[in-house]
């Protein structure tokens, strides 16, 4: 064997605390090693023209790079040495730099670990395999789930690119939280009217199949070739049919339905169409409420129905695609106002969420755009807002910030002057976060030209007072007790994941955070692609966002997709497990624990049952190679005896 | 008693034996104080069917390698562990499978009634009903009580009757022994200093030939021939003679047995150099039972613990350094 | 190849690709110091580490080994991480059993964004190997 | 000069610690209820009650076996040029092999053959055995499963022997069978032994009658190679067997060996380790191939290689001393000598 090993100066970074040349020295001395040399810069492009031409000049066979971190330049140098006709997977890095020249003081103890952690590199690189990865057929569909204003963008850019859509809303219609805005900061455009528009598009666009009041019921395969099943929920009425006339819903008796639409400002009819602009138009029956359901008689409905569509009769039905991409935009909810009892939210009539007055401001809410408080429908005069309303509070174990409630809670201030000129608005805040174009000012205008009084400070209890809602809290600029005696509590509540979000993301395979928020592959640098390759992520569902922000992740997402399906073929990783069907016993305890059921059973023509890797859905964890007691299933370039060789390489008596 | 047991069973086995292609029980053995695995495949072998306290081999150890054939065997409740581990793991095919149970009331310790006998050519060994055991020599006659003889195993038998069975020979029995026993000798073995423990297995390690006994009389090595001691790819181990070698083959052992070890003792009994090879499969189980709950091969919907897991796990705690 | 500095023990250390090797890294972006006796095995994923490795490794020189992966629930590959847990529990707790100090091998988990931890994890873990001092193993066997 | 010696009991002791001057004494120690032998010390716990559970067999031919190392060496020069040098080890100590029994020896004769006579020397095997003296003990009693009277030993057999030692009421009698053997009669604290001939006569008569012969002899012309031939007859006989190398292992006539090479990124070594025939790895073939891959055709091979190819090949010798262990210790209780005489009785 006749390996080759270059050792980075990484300018100083490396050969400030590491003697690189000693490294080099020493490792000349390993029989395998034919060629050791250090180079300034072994990334730039002409340190890796030196490895390529080290490879042809001194017929090397095999290449370990002492640099920086593999999770740095481990691809770039891949690339490198297969330029030169080397198998790629003919490579191993030591990182010499943040495990060593960086955190490391004493520059013998240094050199001698660079030295060790070369030879570890070296054991390894000659134990490596050539490893080559198939290609397989992409499936140019994809699947976006989720129909908020994040889902239809990405979904609008998929199908005008020419690619076919699925998209999967869970509620009746799709808009999601945009739709039920009042106005947008910090233009205070109509968010429905500027929505609208791309609602419609949904619909109408022919490469767009939208599937409304439906859940992803199963997902199986893997990049290029998804099998999904489809639960469409049962309406009870038949869509096919359904004009969206409203005539059923004018005459329901069953007149206190929960309004999830509404935020459950104000009941609703058991059949219903959630708000005019909906989009498909269609009505649909909640079985919790109507008589029919509950009582067992009514029928008014299909009755009056013109055109026969109600089917009380109607079931579940589940239907299957086959995708290659799936884009994820599920949105999130706000936390449940029980959770903050010290703000009286759900026990006091007039302490509601600033999504519900939202619905309140809107003229096509169920008040018609006049502000009433719940408790007496009289016109309040005095309205508290309270921001952080859970954000950044540990003590319920929300401590991020929910990005948009300062921007909203000041244009909700705004439109409050606008509608009550003789209305007065106090706003407590811990702190303003206002960045963005046009956002800051925003804010000033809330307080400047519409007098909205900033109280800096938290608020420590809300309690009623005749028919008032008293607010206590401190003032941290003047350092004082503040108390507001207020007709309305708005609060800014946090924002939290959906709750379903963890079972969706086992059904997808994807990672999540402790708050449930979908975790992207990096931070900075990959924040649409998850973890699992074909699923991407667009808006709240990876933490709070507003609507720019994911109107622009949903583009970006897409494009992601267009990029992932500008290829017909696409091209398996080979570091994958692989099964020795003379050694593997078939006890399929590796099937039991993979976590990615990417090993199912195999009959042999002796009749003896093995186990075998489906290489295009194994993720190459490596789970099943510690789980195989007789060592027969091997996850590829990490394989026991490559791992041994770094033990023995380090660890000799 | 064992007589009549014996007699009981032949008449089972006869039965059995019309539907299955073979029957694996007991028959006597090379010399007074041994049985021997008896593979019946005809009716003229019953026969030579025994039951007594030498029964003591655990005979589901030859199950998973005749996984396809159809198989009658019969289990002291001990053995009967193997098979429900066996269940749980999918080793076996249940309905392959005809379990002749007998409920056990005690087997011996060949090697403790050679030393009550200081290894003097054992002529004749009677077992009365009333649990006492006599040993015939050359130089005379030894009576002792079955208790006295038994293996460690049968000092805290849990489960004397067999768990899972198709047919039952003779009544179901009790256990009159502690739970708490069970782990005694683990308890009293880490009153230990950790230098004493090291050098125990050190000298205990060092008398290991490599034989691999205690590997293939154990029912759950399921690797067998393809055991990582010996392979090169993936290459564990070296065949040098060391003592770390002999070491790692033995954690290996252990290691491939976590919470899947039943206890039924074969590797320590069949051990030619007297290691206490199930020593260390037992303290594993007792931190089985500590952290999952879990017991091997005791009841059939249970999963072992090592190829699960639990989100929260409630007794796994963040370690400290 | 130079021996092992008097002063430096065996540590021996296997991390997860996604989360403690990149936690590693982040430490070392920062530059927090940490002891040199460290030598880091990259493994995909703290499920791949099998138990035998730790024993492979005290056996045969390390006096300490340190296993470290995503936190519960981060796992890249969502479960990896739980049969480790597992695992590592198991033997963590045989090791006194076979006379090692239990204090020689321990496993935890680090995040990519947590380099502050890992130097902490290292300087830590390091120094109660150095108090521990090196592990002693009789190495020969009578024929 | 005297013809034989006595060692009076309390005199043995010295005796070793003499014999330890020069040489490495291995002597059946008791370790819990194991005999395995051990280098001589006088706090070892020396046991000659009964046969050892391993025979001795590793002191001449160890289990495992470093024939030879080898190191790499770089020319610093030019990195590309790498010579190898290769270090042999075989310059063993003198050993004495003490309390060994007289089937165990006779292991010794049947590797003889094979190892020295046969085709040349085995060098790493002829260097150790002509530096090892065996003292014998000759058995008093027989043990559970030993047959070596039917294969034509004894308790007191000499052969490949330096002494034989009879023990006796108050010590051993010694009666040397090689010059090795003469010359211990000059040890310390070694009496005459001729007033003692008689009473050591008599207690290996007494043994001889006690062993059990499950057959009275055998020859490997006798056996029927028909039924050797029939795999029924084997898979009835042994379908029990585990196929663990147990008997193989503690077996003083069984010899077979694997060569492996363990290499480190420097260094490396060529290991010679003992293989058991009744592993699934000893035929198995790169192919994947294993012409004996059950159980039975594996132990088939065992009683052919000590009953039928050894006696061919070295005229009519059987390569088995009747210890009886692979009988004792077999996990299964698998019994050779009831297989053998079932191939004995005639078709």
């Amino acid at each position: 064997m006749r390996v080759g090993v270059f050792i980075c100066h990484c300018g100083n970074n490396i050969a400030g605390t590491i003697d690189v040349a000693r490294v080099a020295e020493e490792t000349r001395k390993i029989p395998g090693v034919a060629y050791a040399t250090t180079y300034m810069y072994t990334c730039s492009e002409p340190g890796q023209n030196e490895i390529k031409e080290a490879i042809t000049r001194e017929g090397l066979d095999r290449v370990v790079v002492a640099a920086c971190s593999p999770r740095m330049h481990e691809l770039t140098f891949r690339r490198t040495v297969e330029k030169a006709g080397l198998n790629r997977y003919f490579f191993e890095m030591a990182n010499i730099r943040e495990h060593i020249s960086w955190i490391g003081e004493n520059k013998d103890l240094n050199t001698l670990k660079a030295t060790e952690a070369v030879r570890m590199a070296v054991a390894k690189v000659m134990q490596d395999k050539p490893l080559y990865s198939t290609s397989f057929k992409v499936n140019k569909r994809v699947l976006v789930i989720g129909g908020g204003v994040a889902g239809m963008q990405a979904a609008l850019d998929c199908a005008d690119g020419g690619l076919e859509v699925l998209l999967v809303e869970k509620s009746p219609s799709v808009g999601g939280m945009m739709a039920r805005l009042d106005k947008t900061f910090p233009t205070i455009d109509c968010s429905i009217c500027i929505l609208g528009p791309k609602m419609v598009d949904v619909a109408q666009h022919d490469k767009i199949t939208l599937h409304a009041y439906s859940e992803i019921e199963e997902i199986k395969g893997y990049v290029g070739n998804y099998q999904i099943k489809i639960r469409k929920k049962a309406t009870y009425v038949d869509w096919s049919k359904c004009t969206g006339c409203g005539a059923c819903m004018e005459k329901c008796p069953s007149k206190n339905s929960y309004d999830a639409f509404n935020f459950g400002v104000a009941p609703t009819r058991a059949i219903n169409i959630p708000f005019p602009q909906a989009i498909p138009k269609k009505a649909k029956i909640d079985p919790n409420y109507c008589r029919q359901f509950v009582k067992g008689k009514c029928g008014v409905c299909a009755k009056i129905c013109p055109t026969n569509a109600i089917d009380y009769e109607m079931k579940d039905e589940i239907i299957t695609e086959d995708i290659g991409a799936i884009i994820v935009a599920t949105g999130y909810s706000l936390i449940d106002m029980d959770k903050l009892p010290e703000y009286g939210g759900g026990r006091y009539p007039d302490v509601i969420s600033g999504a519900q007055y939202e619905r309140l401001l809107n003229a096509s809410g169920p008040t018609s755009g006049h502000i009433v408080r719940p408790s007496d429908h009289m016109e309040p005069k005095t309205i508290a807002f309270i921001s952080c309303a859970g954000s950044r509070d540990k003590s319920i174990g929300i401590p991020y910030c929910s990005n948009f409630c300062c921007m909203y809670i000041a244009k909700q201030a705004i439109l409050t002057k606008d509608h009550i000129p003789d209305s007065q608005s106090y706003v407590f805040y811990m702190d303003i976060r206002s960045p963005g174009k046009g956002y800051d000012e925003f804010t000033r205008r809330a307080q400047e030209e519409y007098g909205a009084k900033y109280i800096r400070g938290r608020v420590s209890r809300i309690y009623p007072k005749g028919n008032k809602m008293v607010v206590r809290g401190s003032d941290t600029l003047l350092g004082a007790q503040v108390e507001v005696e207020a007709d309305l509590v708005v609060l800014g509540t946090a924002v939290v994941s959906t709750p379903d979000a963890a079972h969706m993301a086992e059904k997808l395979h994807i990672s999540y955070d402790t708050f449930g928020f979908y975790v992207e592959s990096h931070p900075k640098l990959r924040p649409v692609e998850t973890n699992t390759s074909g699923v991407f992520l667009a808006g709240a569902c990876q933490g709070p966002k507003d609507i720019p922000a994911s109107v622009g992740q949903g583009s970006a997402a897409a494009s992601k997709v267009q990029a992932l399906f500008s290829k017909d073929m696409l091209e398996s990783d080979p570091a994958v497990a692989r099964v020795n069907m003379n050694t593997c016993v078939g006890c399929l305890k590796c099937l039991k624990t993979c976590p990615f059921g990417a090993i199912k059973e195999k009959e042999l023509r002796d009749g003896r049952v093995v186990a075998d890797v489906i290489e295009t859905v194994c993720a190459g964890c490596g789970v099943c190679t510690s789980t195989c007691p007789c060592g027969a299933i091997q996850l590829q370039h990490f394989t026991d005896n490559q791992l041994l060789a770094e033990v023995n390489a380090i660890c000799r008596k | 008693m064992y007589k009549v047991k014996a007699d009981k069973l032949k008449e089972v086995v006869t039965n059995v034996l019309n539907d299955v292609d073979l029957v694996i029980g007991y028959k006597q053995g090379f010399d007074a104080v041994h049985a021997t695995p008896h593979f019946i495949t005809s009716a003229d072998q019953i026969d030579g069917l025994v039951w007594n306290p030498l029964c003591v081999h655990n005979l589901t150890t030859y199950l998973p390698a005749l996984k396809m054939k159809k198989i009658g065997v019969i289990v002291k409740g001990c053995d009967s562990r193997t098979i429900v581990q066996f269940i749980q793991e999918g080793l076996v095919t249940r309905e392959n499978l005809v379990i002749i149970g007998i409920p056990c009331t005690g087997v011996i310790s060949v090697n403790k009634v050679l030393k009550e006998t200081s290894r003097e050519l054992l002529e004749e060994i009677v077992f009365d009903d009333s649990g006492n055991v006599t040993a015939v020599t050359g130089k005379g006659r030894k009576t002792l009580p079955l208790a006295e003889l038994s293996p460690d195993k049968c000092r805290t038998c849990q489960y004397p009757t067999p768990l899972v069975y198709d047919h039952l020979v003779g009544d179901p029995v009790k256990s009159d022994k502690v739970p708490e026993g069970v782990y005694a000798d683990i308890k009293e073995f880490e009153g230990k200093t950790l230098e004493e423990r090291m050098k125990y297995w050190e000298q205990e390690f060092d008398r290991c030939i490599r034989c691999y006994a205690c590997r293939n009389a154990c029912p759950m090595c399921i690797c067998q021939d393809n055991c990582i001691a010996e392979s090169r790819d993936p290459h564990w181990m070296t065949q040098k003679m060391t003592l770390t070698e002999k070491f790692m083959f033995h954690m290996i052992h252990a290691l491939h047995l976590a919470g899947r070890c039943v206890e039924c003792g074969e590797c320590e009994r069949v051990c030619p150099m007297g290691i206490p090879v199930n020593k260390l499969k037992k303290k594993i189980n007792q931190e089985m039972k500590e952290l999952f709950d879990y017991e091997p091969g005791v009841s059939l919907d249970d999963k072992p613990p090592m190829f699960m897991f639990n989100v929260d796990e409630l007794k796994i705690k963040e370690h400290k350094i | 190849m130079p021996e092992i500095a008097t002063q430096e023990l065996r540590v021996v250390g296997f991390l997860c690709n996604w989360c403690s090797y990149g936690g590693a890294d982040t430490a070392g972006v920062s530059r927090f110091k940490q002891p040199t006796d460290l030598r880091i095995i990259r493994v995909p994923c703290s499920g791949r580490v099998d138990p035998l490795f730790v024993v492979k490794a005290l056996l045969n020189g390390a006096d300490g080994v340190l296993v470290s992966g995503c936190h519960p629930r981060d796992c890249h590959y969502s479960d990896g991480n739980f049969y480790a847990r597992r695992r590592l529990e198991m033997l963590k707790r045989l090791l006194p059993f076979l006379g090692i100090d239990e204090r020689r091998f321990y496993y935890t988990w680090v995040s990519a964004s947590e380099g502050a931890r890992w130097q902490q994890t290292v300087t830590e873990f390091t120094n109660r190997i150095h108090e521990l001092g090196p592990l002693h193993i009789k190495k020969e066997a009578t024929p | 000069m005297a013809e034989t010696g006595f060692l009076p009991k309390d005199k043995i002791n010295g005796f070793l610690e003499a014999l330890g001057k020069d040489s490495l004494v291995y002597m059946p120690v008791l370790e819990g209820d194991t005999i395995i032998f051990r280098p001589f010390s006088p706090e070892k716990n020396l046991c000659l009650d009964r046969p050892a559970n391993s025979p001795p067999k590793s002191v001449i031919f160890p289990q495992s076996d470093v024939l030879f190392s080898y190191r790499y060496e770089k020319e610093t020069d030019d990195p590309k040029k790498v010579s190898v040098k290769i270090e042999s080890h075989t310059d063993y100590p003198k050993a004495v092999i003490f309390g060994c029994r007289p089937c165990d020896v006779m292991g010794f004769t049947v590797y003889d053959r094979v190892y020295i006579e046969a085709n040349g020397p085995d060098t790493y095997y002829k260097e150790r055995r002509d530096k090892t003296a065996i003292i014998t003990l000759s058995c008093p009693v027989p043990s559970a499963g030993c047959f070596c009277t039917a294969l034509g030993g004894g308790p007191a057999n000499r052969e490949g022997s330096d002494v034989l030692m009879t023990g006796l009421e108050k010590g051993f009698f010694f009666e040397p069978v090689s010059e090795k053997g003469k010359a211990m009669l000059s040890a310390p604290g070694m009496e005459d032994g001729a007033r003692y001939m008689q009473e050591a006569q008599n207690k290996q008569q007494d043994a001889y009658n006690a062993v059990k012969k499950p057959f009275p002899s055998v020859s490997h012309t006798e056996l029927s190679r028909k039924r050797f031939d029939l795999n029924e007859f084997w898979q009835q006989a042994v379908s029990k067997c585990v196929s663990c190398g147990a008997c193989t292992f503690l077996c003083p006539t069984c010899y077979c060996f694997n060569f492996t090479d363990e290499q480190t990124l420097e260094s490396g070594e060529r290991i010679r380790s003992w293989d058991a025939c009744m592993f699934y790895h000893f035929t198995l073939e790169t192919s994947g191939h294993n012409p004996r891959p059950t159980r039975f055709e594996r132990y088939r091979n065992r009683v052919g290689h000590k009953f039928l190819f050894y006696p061919e090949k070295y005229n009519g010798v059987i390569a088995c001393s009747g210890c009886g262990r692979c009988i004792r210790y077999c996990p299964v209780s698998v019994d050779i000598s009831e297989i053998v005489s079932q191939l004995r009785s005639p078709e």
